[in-house]
């Protein structure tokens, strides 16, 4: 470990490095803003994003290597989630320019603290080291904290801070202990390093069952899985609602992110998660687990989101059941189904972003976040009415939409075992039918009824509509015309071994 | 000669069709005689067909036409056209009562509200009765079933304003169907194991051991002469509802309700012996069991009709239920084998009750202008007990009503005589002979002739019950009687033809001896070969020997029977020396059970109808109340009145559409959201009881 | 005391403790004390790993970090107890349960 | 152009919808009429179709085929066969005449027809697609539109039952995709193509799928999701609900199409993919197809409301189907897709009758009528027609079909059959007192004024009545385009059994 290698890896450290460069970039602008004026750092975090995303585009992948002593990984997996977790940030923040909720407000350091966010997602989608996973998961859950809680004089917004502190913070110890356990178990903190000591065997099962169970609860929260979800509904309603979509879109698929490569890794047979026979630690029945996770998070997610009435809420609790479904593919863990969960994280950050924008609109337009009050909004707002069907058709996992194909690859990688996973995906499908229950009283709120045709029609600004038009025309069309996502995601499972 | 028969089959569609798209226009301006003029065509065309029969005098005459009509490589359906000389006399009837029924009803008709109408449905029938009687296959004659049964739906209900005709029409319709589904098993059963519908085939493969071989493919090895039986049975079916045999015969005496003409033509004369035509048909490959059945109910029917029409007072419900007696008489002689006994019935039978119907038309219709002018519409212008002393008022009508009762009661010198008497021979020879069918080996084939003699004493005894309450006597309501008219010419040309041709030398010419059969008749039909080698109930010439050995004791025992009800009949409604209330009132159950129609009806609607629908009641509400209630939304529902107690989710709901999501997931959802309290420390609880049942679970 | 299993034993107390501290507490201060103790226990267990199991410096290295983020996680915390305060006059997390449903 | 025909005519209402988007809302006549001249273009290039078809092939013709999503082996996979071409004209014809039914829609006109000819197209993209996966999304397609169409511009209880409607078809789907996908990997290499799937049924027979065969495991999958949309008893409930509270023409696609993609479901996939699991299905099959047809016969009788009669006939109508099906003889097969073709003509007519009554009337309880037929003789004469029709009277196209089946049954199926044929007389029955009580009797005062059909409403019925009476006195054409295909596939099912030894 010499200095020409740390100078060389900055090379691929590139989007990073760039990132940083923005957060100071924007901390300094801020300063010289006045309140007023405040949203322009916006405007700057937002275009530095950009950059940093063409930067990530632009990366070459191919040879996928470590870097900082393997600390971190650049490969084509963490590419592919850097690309997803940008775009959803830069989305997020425009959709934080048309919000009221922040209207009036000092956002230089909302914008900041996004942006942070996202380079927090950066390392945790690449980390490959105890401390790395550690000091990056911590990273998203501060400013995560801080976003939640942003909307300071409000009792909400801060009560769903201190919840989501009190529990990030107990999750995280449970996921340090667990990994300090792990530690003493294997005597090394590079995944790569334990995975070989396990491999070797002379762990017991139970002792390392229970270091699972205890990674998995610090992971867990991260993507709200059943039973660690419980932050979830509160936070989602507390927090603004353009990061209650960004939560439920970007940490939860860095999440996801830490559990492939930590999971793949570090309890594979092997350790090489590139390998199509691919297979789990042979004492370890770690897919188990997450097949009980999955049921779990589907159900639940599903059975409380049929009872809510606030829109929020509601897409908050499926947040949940779309977890449980992207969990099915984690169980697979081959090749296919960590593509289909790429996929699935594709297109679930622009339809869900795409339904909360819409909700956002509404709150702006018509001041409800009540289903029941979205009444004739088809008729009232027709453009927003349809947007809002495809972002819901796509959220049950209708054709003609991405959402059915993210969830047709899914159950595809599982039906692959044939009788391994049949029961599991009879039990997802089923659950995509009761999901529909609730999505379509959106639809049905929006239609249905007793037709008073509105004496104008409400037309949401352009740029609301350009972005509405971009997130939902891909879910529409996107798969017809070659499926582009489906080759990035597959050509993106590409892991860095060591 | 085929061409001519297509062009009798079709030129009644064809002024069917003008009728109904054009007929309207051409109410007023005589359109109907278009129709007229087309039937008496057909008659003509009929008639050349006829005398050619005479002419060639061949008993074996067939000619065979068929076309490809439903292919489907490996099974197939042809529609064609088959005659004999069956057919022939067949066409004639149908022609001639048509041609005939055509002409009266354009004066009983006169002024009807769906005039044209009328006479388009008369064509359609006419079509489909001679598409009966031209097919060559079972699968095209039970279309033309099917189709008569249409006809004879619409001309029944032809007045549908009222209820009654309503009714009637539909219980015609569907029990004619009940019927049908037997026939249609029957012929199923036939194709599957023969492959072919048509006659001939079916009658040439039973004969070269095909229905043998084949027929263990059913009921898992059944013996094929038991199928058959059965097969027999089935079909026949088809002919107990269109022939109104019992027990399907409960749809007739209502049918009365369409116009008389069609009594006369549908109810009487053609579509109703289409039954027997059929039964005709299939004669070649009954078998003795299946025989006997058919002797049976045909036999039954016959005495059970004729116990019935003894007291009805409605002179359209006498004739209606002389009908079915009659039609019983010739599906016994077909049972009995008498086959050329029973199709000579169906002719005579044709004549007289053609004419019979015709001039009680008359009588009605007298009746119907009389009440007319008293402006009356209260009085029944059908019941017998408001007419009397008519023979002075509508001489015409008398004397063909005399003629054909007579002919009907089996008086020498008329067509009944012969026909009846060959009947009862028939029965006579086949309880003497018969060695096999069920009938035999219960030895009960002496019930057959006990039947028949019955039924010819009630017969003449009803019949002449008719005559004298409706032309003789006291006129019962004077002023009524006052307006009574003779009927118009076209109305009293038919009805002589039809007497002229209820006498004897019609048939029995070129001999003219009053009490034999023999004659052209007997000459052109002759009994089939049967196809049944195994188990026939006799052979064919035993059994003609029978016949003439029969013939004479028969025929004496039915004259005195005849007389005896005749007599009967003077002395109680001529004589008045019997009252008929005392003999009412000492007959006591007898009387009503006969005045009720043995309370068929009432066992139909109480005993099957009311508690079939019943049923199906249950089952619509099963389905909606119940199953789709219940199993499939009853979850939200119970879910919505445990939730008021609880107080919450309640608009939600009421919202009514999550009646599908069941009450599981709704108690689920209960229970987690209150697992969702708010407090953070409690979430931190359950996710250490998550974590360590995580842990567990896999742990065993 | 130089047997790993003394350590491993007081971690878990520690552990124990941190645990029951969160769930139970009602002030907020008191739980983020509780969830120091939990994060204490780890670094106990790495330090103890690292000196008795792998004799490297790594899990040192591991439990530096980890008392750097502690500290900087209390400082988030802090200010949205802080927060919590200013908006409701005390720092008590149990009747934080305006979004309960 | 030839070589595109099922593409053109599938994808051409989708461009119709389109552009009737693009029209503005106060021009009702454009919408009407432009919605009425892409369904009659389509209609044209069905019968386009048809005259290039080659009736002597049982083979998959006018063929478009290539790769779609070549990671997954998805292709875009059109053709038709004697099994699919009655079904294409029967769409097409039935859009095209359902347009005439809808001109009474009161809201929202461009919105239901944009959404009317979405629904063409993804039916037709049922009958026409030969990939599995293509199968599938049309499948689902068609749902969206028909959701909106019942749950908008349906009667009093619509979005119940809309909601019902696609809550019970989803269910259905899902297990359709489970099956599909288990086909998938079952065979090798991996593909939905249903022609080599069908080439590789007999692995499917043998593989192992929860423990059980895994043919008949697919086969139970894939039937909920047919059965659902036939309705095959105990699946049937949505059905009376939804006729009802959809709007006429709805109704009408519904039962003269939607019902036909259950159907045609279990032959195009069920029966040649899985043929050992279907031999080893066809007596329970048949005996839904008995319980449809007796149980939907008494709940037709017991109704009150017209069109909930009808409904329930449907289901009886459908056992039919089901029944020739099971049998796998030439006679039942031929019969069920020529019942399948009738009852579309059949139903329709039925349908759109009805509808008319109730857009006079604004009811349709049949003991509200009586009389009627003193006022509409016309509409009277119609109905007494389809009513026929429906009962299955020699001389209409219901006829033959009802016949075929059984006759193709019986050998089969005997005592099944015996018990069906009890249907005969149910039909009729509910179909004459339905009759009588509506146009019978005297008149009900109430409706001195009502006003008989018009000309629109007769040119949409008309062609239906043409065509069930000639296809009833000469059935050849139709058998003829489908009787190679069917007599082949009979075959080949057969031929399975045989090896597999059953």
């Amino acid at each position: 470990m010499d200095l020409n290698q740390i100078v060389a890896d900055l090379g691929l450290f590139l989007p990073e490095i760039i990132l940083t460069g923005v957060v100071l970039l924007v901390v300094l602008y801020d300063l010289f803003q006045d309140a007023e004026h405040s949203i322009r750092s916006g405007y700057l975090a937002m275009g530095g994003l950009v950059l940093t995303l063409l930067a990530v585009l632009m990366q070459d992948t191919s040879a996928p290597t470590g870097i900082f002593s393997n600390m971190l990984a650049v490969d084509g997996f963490s590419n592919f989630l850097k690309v997803i977790v940008s775009i959803g940030a830069i989305l997020v923040m425009w959709m934080s320019f048309n919000s009221n909720e922040l209207k009036g407000r000092r956002v230089g350091e909302y914008y900041v603290l996004i942006l942070v966010l996202t380079l927090g997602m950066y390392f945790l989608v690449s980390a490959t080291h105890l401390l790395s996973i550690y000091i990056s998961l911590e990273m998203v859950s501060l400013m995560s904290f801080l976003l939640s809680g942003y909307l300071k004089e409000q009792m909400r917004s801060n009560e769903a801070a201190i919840k989501y502190v009190v529990f990030g913070a107990f999750s995280s110890g449970i996921l340090l202990y667990g990994f300090s356990l792990l530690y003493g178990l294997t005597g090394s903190t590079s995944i790569f390093e334990i995975q070989a000591a396990l491999a070797a065997g002379n762990v017991q099962p139970a002792l390392l069952l229970m270091v699972l169970v205890m990674v998995l609860v610090g992971f867990g929260y991260k993507i709200a899985a059943v039973p660690f979800h419980f932050w979830t509904p509160d936070v989602y309603e507390g927090a603004p609602v353009p990061i209650t979509a960004f939560l439920s879109v970007a940490p939860k698929a860095a999440g996801f992110a830490i559990i492939i490569r930590f999971f793949n890794v570090v309890f594979s047979g092997d350790g090489n998660p590139n390998m199509e026979a691919w297979s789990a630690l042979e004492n370890l029945n770690w897919q188990a687990v997450i097949s009980l996770l999955a049921i779990l998070s589907m159900t639940v997610g599903n059975v409380i989101a049929i009872q809510q009435s606030n829109i929020k809420r509601m897409l908050a609790y499926s947040s949940i059941a779309h977890a449980g479904y992207m969990l099915l593919g984690v169980v697979v863990a081959d090749q296919t189904g960590i593509a289909a969960i790429l996929y699935y994280a594709g297109v679930y950050m622009l339809m869900n972003l795409g339904a909360f924008f819409v909700a956002i609109h509404v709150k702006n337009a018509f001041d409800t976040e009540e289903i029941e009050e979205y009444k004739m909004l088809g008729y009232k707002a027709p453009v927003l009415g349809v947007i809002m069907t495809i972002f819901m058709f796509s959220l049950t996992g209708l054709p003609p939409t991405g959402g059915f194909i993210a969830k047709f690859y899914i159950f595809r990688s599982l039906i692959e075992y044939g009788d391994m996973y049949f029961w599991l995906a009879i039990i997802g499908l089923i659950n995509g039918v009761i999901s529909l229950y609730y999505y379509m009283r959106v639809v049905k709120a929006m239609y249905f009824g007793k037709m008073e045709l509105p004496e104008r029609i409400h037309q949401a600004p352009l740029n609301v509509t350009v972005l509405l038009v971009i997130l939902a025309l891909p879910l529409l069309l996107g798969w017809m015309i070659g499926d582009p996502l489906s080759g990035y995601a597959q050509s993106a499972v590409h892991f860095f071994v060591n | 000669m085929i061409n001519l028969a297509l062009l009798i089959l079709f030129l009644p569609l064809l002024s069917f069709a003008l009728q109904i798209f054009f007929g309207r226009r051409f109410e007023d301006k005589k359109g109907e005689w278009v129709s007229v003029g087309i039937q008496f065509t057909t008659l003509i065309m009929s008639l050349a067909m006829f005398v050619m029969m005479i002419s060639r005098n061949d008993p074996n005459f067939s000619l065979e036409m068929q076309k490809s009509w439903l292919d489907l490589g490996v099974f197939k359906i042809d529609l064609g056209v088959y005659i004999d000389n069956v057919t022939i006399i067949m066409l004639n009837v149908v022609a001639l009562i048509s041609s005939l029924v055509h002409l009266y009803s354009t004066a009983y008709m006169a002024g009807d509200v769906r005039y044209s109408r009328y006479f388009g449905f008369l064509g359609i029938f006419t079509f489909s009765m001679n598409g009966i009687v031209l097919s060559n296959s079972l699968f095209m004659i039970y279309m033309f079933w099917e189709l008569v049964g249409l006809s004879s739906y619409l001309l029944i209900g032809h007045w549908w304003e009222k209820k009654s005709a309503a009714d009637a029409a539909k219980k015609a319709f569907i029990t004619n169907r009940v019927g049908d589904i037997g026939m249609f098993m029957g012929m199923m059963i036939i194709a599957t194991v023969l492959g072919t519908f048509n006659f001939q085939l079916i009658a040439d493969r039973i004969l070269d051991g095909t229905w043998a071989s084949n027929a263990g493919m059913l009921f898992g090895g059944i013996d094929p002469h038991k199928l058959l039986t059965i097969a027999g049975v089935l079909v026949f079916m088809g002919a107990v509802g269109k022939s109104a045999q019992f027990p399907l015969h409960v749809w007739l005496p209502d049918a009365m309700e369409g116009p008389t003409p069609v009594s006369a033509l549908i109810h009487a004369a053609t579509m109703v012996a289409a039954g027997v035509y059929l039964t005709v048909r299939i004669f070649p490959f009954l078998t003795a069991d299946a025989m006997a059945t058919i002797a049976f109910i045909g036999g039954f029917t016959a005495l059970y009709a004729a116990t019935i029409a003894i007291t009805q007072n409605d002179i359209k419900k006498v004739l209606a239920y002389s009908t079915v007696s009659q039609l019983g008489y010739m599906v016994m002689a077909l049972g009995t084998g008498a086959y050329v006994a029973g199709f000579f019935h169906l002719v005579t039978h044709a004549m007289f009750k053609g004419a019979l119907f015709l001039a009680s038309g008359s009588v009605i219709h007298a009746m119907h202008h009389s009440l007319h002018k008293l402006d009356d519409h209260q009085t029944d212008p059908q019941d017998m007990r408001n007419m009397g002393g008519l023979k002075a008022k509508m001489p015409i009508t008398f004397g063909v009503f005399m003629v054909t009762t007579a002919a009907i009661s089996g008086i020498p010198l008329f067509s009944g005589f012969l026909s009846k008497d060959a009947i009862l021979a028939g029965t006579w020879t086949y309880a003497a002979n018969v060695h096999d069918g069920w009938l035999a080996n219960l030895h009960m084939a002496w019930i057959l002739p006990v039947f028949g003699f019955g039924a010819a004493a009630i017969t003449a005894f009803y019949m002449f019950r008719l005559i004298f309450m409706t032309f003789y006597g006291e006129a019962k309501k004077p002023d009524i009687f006052k307006h009574i008219h003779e009927s118009p010419k076209v109305m009293t040309v038919p009805l002589v033809i039809l007497a002229i041709l209820s006498t004897f030398i019609v048939f029995t010419l070129p001999s003219v001896n009053p009490i034999s059969d023999h004659g052209w008749f007997t000459e052109v039909v002759q009994s089939p070969e049967t196809a049944v080698t195994t188990g026939a109930a006799f052979d064919l010439e035993h059994f003609e020997h029978g016949m003439h050995e029969a013939h004479v004791p028969a025929m004496v025992t039915s004259l005195i029977v005849a007389g005896l009800g005749i007599l009967l009949s003077v002395l109680v409604y001529l004589l008045n020396k019997i009252s008929a209330e005392n003999l009412a009132t000492k007959l006591g159950a007898l009387y009503r059970g006969s005045l009720n129609k043995w309370y068929m009806d009432e066992f139909y609607i109480n005993g099957i109808i009311r508690p079939f629908l019943k049923g199906c009641d249950a089952v619509g509400r099963f389905d909606l109340e119940f199953y789709d209630h219940y199993l499939i939304n009853g979850w939200g529902r119970n879910t919505k009145r445990t939730s008021r107690g609880v107080g919450f989710a309640d608009d939600l709901i009421v919202d009514g559409a999550v009646n599908f999501s069941g009450i599981i997931f709704q108690w689920l959802g209960w229970t987690l959201k209150f697992i969702q309290t708010g407090k953070i420390q409690n979430y931190l609880i359950f996710v250490l009881i998550g974590a360590a049942v995580l842990f567990a679970v896999n742990v065993y | 005391m130089d047997h790993l299993s003394s350590y491993l034993v007081l971690s878990a107390i520690l552990f124990s403790l941190g645990l029951y501290t969160v769930v139970t507490r009602k002030n907020g201060v008191a739980i983020l004390m509780g969830v120091e103790l939990i994060l204490n226990a780890a670094n106990i267990n790495f330090v103890a790993f690292s000196k008795f199991v792998t004799h490297t410096l790594d899990g040192h290295l591991i439990s530096v970090f980890i008392i750097m983020l502690a500290a900087a996680e209390a400082a988030v915390a802090l200010a949205i107890v802080l927060n919590l305060y200013n908006n409701r006059g005390h720092i008590n997390v149990d009747e934080a349960n305006a979004l309960k449903q | 152009m030839e070589n595109h025909l099922l593409s053109i005519v599938t994808f051409l209402p989708v461009l119709g919808a389109l552009a009737i988007i693009l029209v503005p809302k106060e021009k009702l006549d454009i919408i009407r009429w432009g919605a009425a001249a892409i369904t009659g273009i389509q209609l044209i290039f069905a019968i386009w179709i048809l005259s290039v078809f080659d009736f002597a092939s049982g083979d998959v013709q006018l063929v478009e085929h290539f790769a779609w999503i070549p990671a997954f082996n998805i292709e875009y996979f059109l053709g038709i066969d004697g099994l699919s071409a009655p079904m294409v004209l029967l769409t097409a014809l039935l859009s095209f005449l359902a347009v005439f039914s809808s001109w009474n829609i009161d809201k929202a006109h461009k919105g239901y027809f944009a959404l009317f000819l979405l629904l063409d197209a993804g039916m037709m993209g049922v009958f026409t697609s030969l990939d599995f996966f293509l199968f599938y999304i049309f499948w689902e397609v068609m749902l969206l539109p028909m959701y909106f169409l019942i749950g908008i511009w349906g009667g009093p209880q619509r979005e119940y039952a809309a909601i019902k409607f696609f809550l019970y078809t989803l269910f259905g789907s899902v297990l359709l995709l489970l099956g599909m996908l288990a086909l998938y990997f079952l065979s090798e290499p991996h593909t939905f193509n249903m022609l080599i799937l069908a080439e590789q049924s007999a692995q499917f027979g043998q593989a192992i799928l929860l423990g059980m065969n895994a043919g008949k495991v697919i086969f139970i999958l894939l039937f909920v999701g047919f059965a659902i949309k036939v309705p095959i008893f105990p699946f049937h409930t949505w059905l009376p609900l939804a006729h009802v509270e959809a709007p006429t023409a709805i109704s009408v696609i519904l039962a003269g199409v939607l019902l036909k993609m259950g159907t045609y479901g279990f032959l195009r996939i069920s029966w040649p993919v899985l043929k050992e699991a279907t031999l080893w299905f066809a007596l329970p099959l048949a005996i839904l197809g008995l319980i449809n047809i007796i149980y939907g016969a008494m709940a037709a009788l017991a109704q009150r409301d017209l069109k909930k009669m009808v409904a329930y006939s449907s289901v009886s109508h459908m056992g039919f189907v089901l029944l020739g099906m099971a049998a796998l003889t030439p006679a039942g097969m031929n019969g069920a897709v020529f019942q399948m073709f009738n009852h579309g003509t059949i139903s329709a007519m039925l349908f759109m009758l009805v509808g008319v009554v109730y857009d006079r009337a604004h009811h349709r309880d049949i003991e509200g009528f009586g009389g009627l037929a003193k006022v509409v003789p016309v509409y009277a004469g119609v109905t007494a027609l389809a009513f026929f029709a429906g009962l299955g009277l020699p001389g209409f196209s219901g006829f033959i079909s009802e016949a075929l089946t059984l006759i193709g049954a019986f050998p089969v199926f005997t005592w099944i059959t015996i018990f069906a044929t009890v249907g005969i007389v149910l039909n009729a029955g509910y179909f004459l007192w339905a009759y009588q009580r509506v146009f019978m009797g005297e008149l009900n005062s109430k409706y001195e004024k009502l006003e008989d059909i018009n000309g629109r409403e007769l040119f949409a019925l008309i062609p239906l009545a043409i065509i069930t009476f000639f296809l009833g006195v000469y059935p050849t054409p139709m058998l003829n385009l489908m009787s190679t295909t069917l007599n082949q596939l009979v075959e080949v099912v057969k031929s399975a059994g045989m090896a597999a030894g059953l």
